[in-house]
């Protein structure tokens, strides 16, 4: 890496954030506060150098420009909640935000339905393919809201469906673990190999 | 029986200092498992190796610091693998800390590859990240120049970088293949506006916790391939017979396979030794 | 007026997304990706409210020497020191980066390091057999367990091939039916919004 | 682009849209439809309970006893995903019951627009309960727009504020279990609500109450009865027979007609 400044800042650190398991201690809430005020400081500094100061230096000058004013007047009316009296402006930017997501949604989940819907029309004729079936239509039973005494059928269904949904949560979890260990092995290694200067 | 009550009473903090034993105990002596190519790795290797010289691969980071240590390495042995057929990268990412792991991980890389050690703007670029990253993609599609600004992801303009000229739309044309990698949320937007409309075959290096997620993606057929998890990674570099950094993490891991194995079957022993407490 | 045009202009806006990604015609005029760059324009704009929220609250710690008002020191300074070096030089320059490098990101991976903590604690404590479901959801995570860490197939050869049947299956059939539902579920909630029915956020009392 | 060959001139829907617009169509008229007969007053199916939205204000009032607060995250995305916007009701209603109760409310974000929005509705929904003298501006928290750093936020407050109950209702990335073990070593009760599929399992292993994927869009009509919400409930269901059907006459059609089955061809039209 790049010294022992670094190495020792590194440690250290880890070892802070490390502590909260332990118990709360001034350690972890130094670590924890410079860490949220970093992340926010470096958010803003992002924006500023990567987005807002291209686009002021290079898109508002060009012919045409003007154009990019709008939505940043637009996004500058959040402001106005700081603003007593003025605050509904704010709901503007809020709502064209709101709309514009919703109007994603509207336009590209239905593919990824539809991706889904096609990608069931399996072929009967293996086993595999119609226990799928019967473990996605049986989750799509697990679903129904509208009939409070489901009739037998349905229930026995949802059943099948519920085991279905169980066992992928299950697999998910399993699947999981080891992601897990293996990120906290990255830091361990850390300590051990790049601090402690242990093994290899 | 005063075990079995101690045990009920177990403080969490003895399992946290069995994780840290394992963990610690993996770092210095990991075991060596080599695992056997899976299908789904196999798919993705093919999917590369399908790649023409010079033909457009776009890579979508999402990922971030936490996932480097299980993604990294495969990042590493994908891009190494796609600089040794010829193919043009193009990197891009979803947030301020990927474009910097796409930058480090494709810069090490570039190292074994003099066209691509000095052929930044030719072979490779790194597009960087952009606020709302996923609207930024979708306007890739219809040109990419435009969807960022013109800059790199250092600031520098695109105009004139013969990759941006030669693949100036993120579609079927110019990409043989995009790939996302994901510790989740990048392999959607990848699928509805890359792969589904453009049909730029995409395939996923993910995380091993989003391999299950992914499934019905790839029977769909949404998702042309799954390279899943530090097993995948090492699945990967065996296959493209380059260095194993993976291999490390699947011994590893495997030493907390067994531990948590242990710690469920604790858990479970306490509870009904124990007179069933719930 | 004040309630309902910021709710038009949203149903205005996603309409507007909907016709330009649907339709030929409205796709042709290119309005989509310029409309797209605007929007994320005016997203970056906001990017101070946060700052702002996160200022009130620690100056307001400070100033009535809340219980460990220090921290709030901390932090802020850490948040001004850091945007306003990132003002005046880009993030990739030394001192940013090796802020970024090596207090954020052992930090970070700490942080998601912290979860194998949890994880382990979360599995000794939740996967305990009470009756069939708790089962199920405990072989299934067993399963998976063993055959990700490459130790299943030394146990048995066919373990690969039962995994990779359980993924087919059941995971595949089980996961696809919570997304198919999901996806309806967020159709209808889009729906609701552009059709103004859900303004909550609005801070309507209408809902 | 690919599709703007001459033959292509001619087309109202760009390729491969067909099945999604008749898809969303179908939802819009379906919503419509429910929408009107709810607004004549004619009568709706009632829904099925859903025990873990019910618990809510059983929450509240277990957090009033112990003399804690009530905390409340949408998660890590910004408002664009709908399952944000999924909780605003939801905040709305747990706004509603705090104030009832006289409990504060904390509330966290992840998001600068999705605090805004939560702002706005927590100090309109005490309005709303006729006790605008307990919105308190101090509690209602944007942490950082980095997952970690908001996680760490959230295990900090936890650690010293000690809230009774915990509602996550949102999507959730890797910081979720974070938050449940946080709220587990309180001793809080816990409720949670995603669709996001990889913190699923933490969140049913973890938590007192899980709403998975869809419930967490009902939750709001089945905890009002608002006979709005509950129509467009309906039209989910009649969606979701269409779709179960289309997969049962697809598989068949696949089946006897081959690969090349006319119905599937037609949907990715």
């Amino acid at each position: 890496m790049s010294g022992w400044p670094a190495v020792w800042t590194g440690a250290l650190l880890t070892l802070a954030v490390l502590s909260y398991l332990y118990q709360d201690n001034p350690a972890w809430r130094i670590t924890e506060h410079l860490y949220v005020g970093l992340a926010a400081g470096y958010g803003l500094g992002y924006t500023w150098q990567n987005y807002l100061r291209p686009v002021l230096e290079n898109q508002v000058p060009a012919p045409g420009g003007w154009i990019w004013l709008l939505p940043l007047v637009l996004g500058a009316l959040l402001y106005t909640r700081y603003i007593p009296g003025w605050d509904w402006l704010a709901r503007f930017p809020l709502g064209i935000w709101i709309g514009y997501g919703a109007g994603y949604v509207l336009a590209y989940l239905p593919r990824v339905v539809i991706g889904q819907v096609t990608g069931s029309m399996v072929d009967l004729a293996s086993l595999t393919n119609i226990a799928l079936l019967v473990c996605l239509l049986g989750g799509f039973a697990t679903f129904v809201f509208t009939l409070p005494d489901r009739p037998g059928a349905l229930r026995t269904a949802g059943r099948v469906g519920r085991y279905a949904i169980l066992i992928a949560l299950g697999v998910a979890f399993g699947g999981a673990v080891l992601y897990r260990f293996t990120l906290l092995y990255g830091q361990v290694h850390f300590l051990v190999h790049d601090w402690l200067g242990f093994g290899r | 029986m005063t075990l079995i009550a101690r045990l009920q009473h177990l403080d969490r903090r003895w399992l946290y200092l069995g994780v840290l034993v394992v963990t610690v105990v993996g770092s210095i002596w990991p075991p060596r498992i080599v695992p056997r190519p899976s299908p789904a790795t196999r798919a993705a290797y093919d999917l590369a190796q399908a790649v023409p010289p010079g033909g457009g691969v776009f890579i979508y980071i999402e990922y971030g610091l936490g996932s480097s240590e299980e993604l990294d390495p495969m990042l590493a042995a994908v891009l190494g693998h796609l600089a040794s057929r010829g193919a043009r990268i193009m990197l891009a990412a979803r947030s301020p800390e990927s474009s910097q792991i796409a930058e480090r991980v494709m810069t090490s890389v570039a190292r074994r590859f003099p066209a691509y050690e000095n052929g930044y703007g030719q072979t490779w670029v790194n597009l960087g990240y952009r606020p709302a990253p996923d609207v930024a993609l979708r306007a890739a599609t219809s040109g990419i120049g435009a969807a960022y600004n013109q800059v790199d992801y250092a600031g520098n303009t695109l105009r004139g970088m013969s990759i941006v000229d030669d693949l100036p739309v993120l579609d079927r044309r110019h990409f043989d293949l995009a790939y996302a990698f994901d510790s989740g949320d990048g392999f959607a937007p990848m699928i509805y506006y890359v792969g589904t409309p453009m049909r730029v075959p995409v395939a996923v290096g993910a995380i091993s916790m989003e391999v299950p997620v992914l499934q019905p993606y790839l029977a769909a057929g949404q998702l042309a391939a799954v390279i899943g998890g530090a097993r995948g990674a090492a699945e990967y570099e065996a296959l493209a017979g380059q260095p194993e950094q993976a291999n490390v993490l699947v011994g590893a891991s495997a030493l907390a396979a067994v531990y948590v194995l242990v710690v469920m079957a604790l858990g479970n022993a306490v509870a009904h030794l124990g007179g069933g407490r719930r | 007026m004040r309630k309902d045009l910021p709710v038009w202009l949203g149903s205005l806006a996603g309409g507007f997304v909907v016709a330009t990604r649907w339709f030929a015609w409205a796709s042709a005029t290119g309005l989509d990706r310029t409309v797209d760059r605007l929007i994320v324009a005016s997203y970056a704009v906001a990017a101070a409210v946060g700052f702002i929220g996160l200022t009130r609250v620690h100056l307001r710690a400070i100033d009535a020497r809340r219980p460990l008002w220090g921290y709030s020191i901390v932090l802020l300074v850490a948040m001004y020191g850091y945007a306003g070096l990132l003002f005046f030089q880009p993030a990739s320059a030394p001192v940013p980066d090796w802020i970024f490098q090596n207090v954020m990101g052992p930090v970070f991976a700490t942080m998601y390091g912290l979860i194998a903590f949890f994880i382990t604690s979360a599995a000794y404590r939740a996967f305990r057999i009470r009756n069939a479901e708790s089962a199920v959801l405990l072989v299934a995570a067993a399963v998976a367990l063993l055959g990700n860490s490459a130790l299943g197939t030394r146990i048995w050869p066919g373990w690969d091939g039962l995994v990779a049947w359980i993924m087919a299956v059941p995971v595949t059939g089980g996961f696809r039916a919570i997304q198919v539902g999901a996806a309806l579920g967020a159709l209808a909630t889009a729906v609701r919004v552009l059709l103004g029915l859900e303004r909550s956020h609005l801070g309507s009392a209408q809902l | 682009m690919y599709w703007n060959g001459p033959e292509d001139g001619a087309r109202l829907l760009l390729p491969g849209y067909l099945g999604s617009a008749l898809l969303a169509a179908l939802m819009v008229a379906l919503m419509l439809l429910c929408l009107i007969r709810a607004r004549r007053g004619l009568s709706l199916p009632k829904l099925r309970r859903l025990p873990a939205v019910q618990v809510l204000e059983e929450m509240v009032g277990r957090a009033t006893e112990m003399g804690r607060p009530v905390h409340m995250t949408p998660g890590t995305d910004d408002p664009r995903n709908p399952q944000v916007l999924a909780s605003f009701p939801i905040l709305r209603q747990l706004t509603l019951a705090a104030a009832r109760y006289d409990t504060p409310l904390l509330h966290t974000s992840a998001d600068q627009i999705v605090y805004a929005l939560s702002d706005a509705t927590i100090q309109q929904s005490y309005i709303e309960a006729g006790r605008p003298a307990l919105y308190d501006p101090e509690n209602v928290r944007f942490l950082s727009d980095n997952a970690f750093a908001y996680a760490a936020a959230v295990m900090g407050i936890f650690r010293r504020e000690r809230p009774a109950a915990n509602v996550m209702f949102g999507n959730f990335a890797a910081e979720a279990l974070l938050l449940i073990e946080a709220g587990a070593e309180v001793g809080a009760m816990q409720l949670a609500a995603t669709s996001n599929v990889f913190q699923l399992p933490f969140f049913v292993a973890g938590c007192d109450h899980t709403l998975i994927g869809e419930e967490m869009y009902v939750a709001a009509a089945s905890v009002s009865g608002d006979p709005v919400l509950t129509s467009t409930v309906v039209a989910q269901d009649w969606m979701r027979l269409v779709v179960a059907v289309l997969v049962l006459a697809g598989a068949v059609l696949r089946t006897l007609a081959g690969p090349a089955d006319p119905l599937r061809r037609w949907l990715q039209r």
